[in-house]
């Protein structure tokens, strides 16, 4: 088994209220220390056979993220990080 | 003591210490290993009433069916004796199309149209995960409506917690609240009201209670009589995980404490999406007539949808176990048998329409498997088996009826609170009152600053209330109205009700309190309450004072529903929800159903919104 | 005139849209998401609910659906579509209109009666309606928090392709209180509240959806068949 | 500016109806060699000064991960990364 790890996160310029409600929560927990909190999606996508890095891309590109507010990585997991 | 979570899944392994699974020739040969079933909450008569029944000891899967089928939250065993009351003393009822016994009770409300509705409890879930925990709460009670034969169109939600300005209420009312809309509004039905109080008692053990209804046509009412020799067991919906393994027996049949931490992997998650799916599949199915038998799943899983539909027809099944689709190919038989998974509902089809059934669940995109067929009775009319196997193995070779039905029944001790004169003799005569204008204005103050007064627009808004268009009044009304009928205008009104206070300075009047207001709440719409579901919330019944109040409540319910000529259609218990030696105030429930032949003629609560506003009459009553 | 209503998987309101359609004097005809024929009619409506789930991104994987290929090429040629709810998600996906929607600002499903500001109304879906006109609708979304950049918005704006705004309070956070928005043609509308909520007495806050409906009859009527472009 | 990635994702046995739902949609797009996909999420937490691998724990327990269904995993993130 394979696996191929996207990361969607939204574009720097669109507001990330998500992110926004845990930084400020932050220093209620005694932190202060942070100046930015930004929440995307990783998604795992498993091959049956091979991994197949150009057809993630194709899925992320199509699919797994939109190109209008969100960026997106993707990258080989290598044995170990494979759970 | 990891034996909760991981005791069914430990079972298999216990009994036979290799990988293969206990068989019923393996318990046949070893009668004297020790079966920890203790850890799986049976009593030591219990255990020796199973051995009795099979004739040997049970294998792992069988005790761990015998554990689930009999435990409180499935069989009733504490609250049985004092339920026969709704039954006994119910009012007759032409409208009564099926009562307590079912999923869920149907009423007909005209010549073609009747509605199923009902409450349950998801306490304990909600406390440990609120979200998944309230969201599986609508899943399920949404799956018993489903089962009769109805489109579910509502839901309710009568709600308890701590505090307001405890810590834990912030993690557990949010959550909730989330869940129950996440849930609900995914499924596309409206909430059409609920309750949420604030009580110190709660804080522990946070009550969330789910109502549904659902319309059915009369004729599509559907049973979960396993006839039919020869028909096929269909196993419908998500596939099968090892979510909520234990959950029924263990969360909602025991004291919840600090072991709910190692509880945790019992949570279940749900899919609404899933469930979307699973309705309008059900619903091509019965209008197909391609269903001769249904029953949802839902705590006990398999367990409880195999026994519970074949002894319904004193029939037998044959279940090849390892049919069933699996989310992890590595759960054993016994995990199979005992998950929660949600979503999923088990149907009896004729081998004919076999085809069919599997065509409609491949357009909507839901599983269908068949798992298994209907066998037959003997010829001298006892009931057959339940026959299960697992590559070949057989795991399972019991009397479906001995878990279904003669389950343990317990006449618990019960007695008065000891403290119970001394609440009594508090009364509210005695109760300072304000007498100077200071002090009018202090208690004002205190009241408009009372949660439990509170507005509830927060938790409401979260809620869709206009899907499905039928919605005529929700909150903040004092009962949801729906159209049934655009046609002809039949309506329902519902209303659900409880306090929890009053129920513990009398549990007898308490419980025809919550039945009084309800019915109240439904009457002054302009429906008339013909039929009623409750959810009995209380502490542990081995503890007789909690006891006493049960039956007192019960009592109370009962002579009410006497008295006011309405039926007690369904609902359901919820015991242990207490933390430590401290029970929550008893809380009975209530949910009353109206109808109105013509539902434009409905009542609401206070003046016309701006927009409709235009021409009302104002009248003064009294001097 | 024969208003087509699709079904996803998890749609919700269709069953609304199709009543609200006949309502209106249409005959309603349900399509379904894997059958890419438009059976003939005049105009569709996607309709609210949570198309697979909403899980991933609301509307991404609707968009993929075979009846959408079909809608996307009619929607080309000038077919009259309206988004309510999911459906302008999914129309946003499929790139049928700008921008995109997103989680709440306050994170929360939110269900309201809400006051909306009408303005444009040259498209098919609003000729029914006079510029200001101020009207009262059901909002209930988690995620309706409009989106784009400054360059699209500023092009919204400048070209009047904002059909309507939220007054007397913002319930989702979206980018200039922008509560719908039409294609350049204005054909093909998206809004976030739902019209079709609003058309019976008896169980909305007002009757004022109906003009949606009503307003596509008449471009339809009008033209024979909506002329692409015209606003 | 330091950053701390922490990823979230459902535990293994726990249902992912999100992962199911694009696993179910991706032969639409032509894709049949993917056994299974699981969606979680990733956060990028930004530190003012030093990233604190300790602190971004806390926060991971404390706001960010369910622990009763989901795990979570910190990590410092290099320089390039960081966009
Ligand atoms: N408090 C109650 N009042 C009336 N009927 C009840 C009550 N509790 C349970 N019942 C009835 O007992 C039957 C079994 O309940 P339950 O096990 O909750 O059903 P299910 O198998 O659908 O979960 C149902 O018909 C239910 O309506």
């Amino acid at each position: 088994m394979a696996r191929v790890v996207v990361d969607v996160m939204l574009k720097p310029e669109i507001l990330d209220p998500q992110g926004q409600a845990v930084a400020n929560a932050l220093p209620r927990l005694g932190v202060t220390d942070v100046s930015s909190v930004r929440i995307g999606r990783r998604i795992e996508i498993d091959f049956t056979g091979e991994a197949d890095l150009d057809r993630a891309r194709e899925i992320a590109d199509k699919l797994l993220a939109n190109p209008v507010i969100e960026d997106y990585e993707v990258r080989l997991v290598e044995g170990a990080e494979v759970a | 003591m990891t034996t909760q979570q991981s005791g069914f899944a430990a079972t298999d392994v216990l009994a036979t210490g290799s990988d293969e699974p206990d068989t019923v020739e393996r318990a046949e040969k070893s009668p004297d290993d020790l079966q920890p079933y203790g850890d799986l909450g049976l009593k030591d008569d219990e255990y020796a009433k199973i051995r009795e029944i099979l004739g040997r000891r049970p294998t792992a899967s069988e005790l761990a069916m015998y554990s689930i089928m009999w435990s409180e939250h499935c069989s009733y065993k504490s609250s049985k004796v004092h339920l026969k009351q709704f039954s006994e003393k119910a009012p007759k009822n032409v409208r009564m199309l099926a009562g307590i016994g079912e999923n869920a009770g149907v009423v007909q409300i005209s010549e073609k149209i009747a509605v199923t509705f009902k409450v349950e409890s998801h306490n304990h879930p909600s406390y440990v995960e609120p979200y998944q925990g309230a969201a599986t709460g609508v899943g399920g009670i949404v799956r018993d409506i489903l089962a009769m034969g109805a489109r579910p169109v509502a839901v309710m939600d009568p709600l308890r917690f701590g505090a307001a300005d405890h810590p834990d209420t912030a993690r557990v009312l949010p959550g909730v609240v989330a869940g129950i809309g996440g849930y609900g509004n995914c499924l596309g039905l409206p909430n059409i009201g609920g309750e949420i109080v604030f009580d110190p008692c709660y804080q522990g053990n946070p009550l969330v209670n789910a109502l549904s209804i659902g319309v059915l046509p009369v004729e599509r009412l559907q049973k979960k009589e396993a006839t039919g020799t020869g028909n096929i067991v269909v196993l419908l919906g998500a596939r099968t995980g090892r979510d909520g393994i234990g959950g029924v027996s263990v969360l909602a049949s025991a004291t919840f404490d600090e072991e709910a931490e190692q509880r945790r992997p019992s949570v279940q998650v749900g899919d609404p999406f899933m469930e979307k799916l699973l309705i309008e599949s059900c619903l091509e199915l019965y209008d197909a007539g391609l269903v001769s038998g249904i029953q949802d799943l839902g705590g006990a899983g398999l367990t409880c949808a195999l026994t519970e539909t074949a002894a319904a027809a004193g029939t037998g099944m044959r279940v090849w176990l390892e049919r069933v689709p699996l989310r992890e190919a590595s759960m054993s038989p016994t995990e199979i048998l005992a998950s929660e998974s949600q979503e999923r509902m088990l149907l009896i089809v004729t081998p004919e329409n076999l085809d069919a059934v599997l065509k409609v669940a491949e357009k909507w995109g839901v599983w269908a498997t068949a798992i298994g067929e209907v066998t037959a009775a003997a010829e001298d009319g006892t009931p057959g088996r339940l026959h299960i196997t697992w590559n070949d193995h057989v795991v399972v070779d019991v009397p479906p009826g001995s878990l279904a039905d003669d389950g343990p029944v317990y006449n618990r001790p019960f007695r008065e609170p000891n403290d119970l004169m001394l609440l009594q003799a508090d009364r509210a005569e005695t109760l300072p009152r304000p007498s100077t204008g200071d002090e009018l204005r202090a208690t004002l103050l205190r009241m408009a600053g009372s949660p439990n007064l509170c507005d509830k627009t927060w938790v409401t808004e979260q809620y869709d209330r206009y899907v499905l268009g039928n919605t005529i009044l929700a909150q903040p009304e004092d009962s949801g109205v729906l159209r049934i009928d655009e046609e002809t205008g039949l309506g329902v009104a519902l209303s659900v009700d409880g306090n929890g206070r009053f129920a513990r300075l009398d549990p007898y009047e308490g419980a025809r309190l919550a039945l009084a207001e309800s019915y109240r709440n439904v009457a002054v719409t302009g429906a008339e309450p013909v039929a009623i579901t409750d959810c009995l919330n209380f502490g542990s019944p081995e503890d007789p004072t909690v006891m006493w109040q049960f039956s007192e409540a019960c009592r109370g319910l009962a002579d009410g529903c006497l008295e006011l000529g309405t039926p007690v259609t369904g609902g359901n218990v919820s015991f242990y929800n207490q933390t430590g030696a401290a029970a929550i105030h008893p809380t009975p429930v209530v949910g009353v159903l109206g109808v109105f032949d013509d539902v434009s003629r409905r009542i609401p609560m206070g003046f016309p919104p701006p927009a409709k506003a235009g021409g009302d009459l104002l009248f003064l009553l009294g001097e | 005139m024969r208003i087509g209503v699709v079904t996803f998987p998890g749609s919700l309101d269709d069953g609304d849209a199709a009543r609200a359609a006949r309502i209106a004097g249409a005959e309603a005809v349900r399509l379904w998401h894997g059958d890419p024929d438009l059976h003939g009619v005049d105009a569709v409506v996607l309709p609210g609910g949570f198309s697979y789930g909403d899980y991933l991104r609301c509307g991404a994987i609707a968009r993929f659906a075979p009846v959408m290929e079909s809608i996307i090429d009619a929607a080309r040629g000038g077919l009259p579509v309206l988004g309510i709810c999911n459906g302008f998600q999914v129309l946003c996906e499929a790139h049928l209109l700008p921008g995109a929607l997103t989680r709440n600002q306050h994170l929360h499903f939110r269900n309201r009666d809400q006051w909306l500001k009408v303005e444009a109304t040259g498209t098919a879906w609003t000729n029914g309606f006079t510029p200001g006109q101020e009207i009262l609708i059901p909002v209930k979304n988690g995620e309706g928090c409009f989106v784009a950049d400054t360059h699209t918005l500023d092009a919204l704006e400048a070209e009047g392709r904002v059909i309507a705004r939220y007054i007397k309070g913002n319930p989702n956070g979206s980018q200039r209180d922008i509560a719908g928005i039409t294609n350049e043609a204005g054909n093909v509308v998206g809004i976030m509240p739902h019209p079709e909520h609003a058309v019976e007495a008896l169980t909305g806050p007002s009757l004022d959806g109906l003009g949606f409906f009503t307003s596509v009859l008449r471009s339809l009527a009008k033209d024979g068949q909506l002329a692409g472009g015209q606003q």
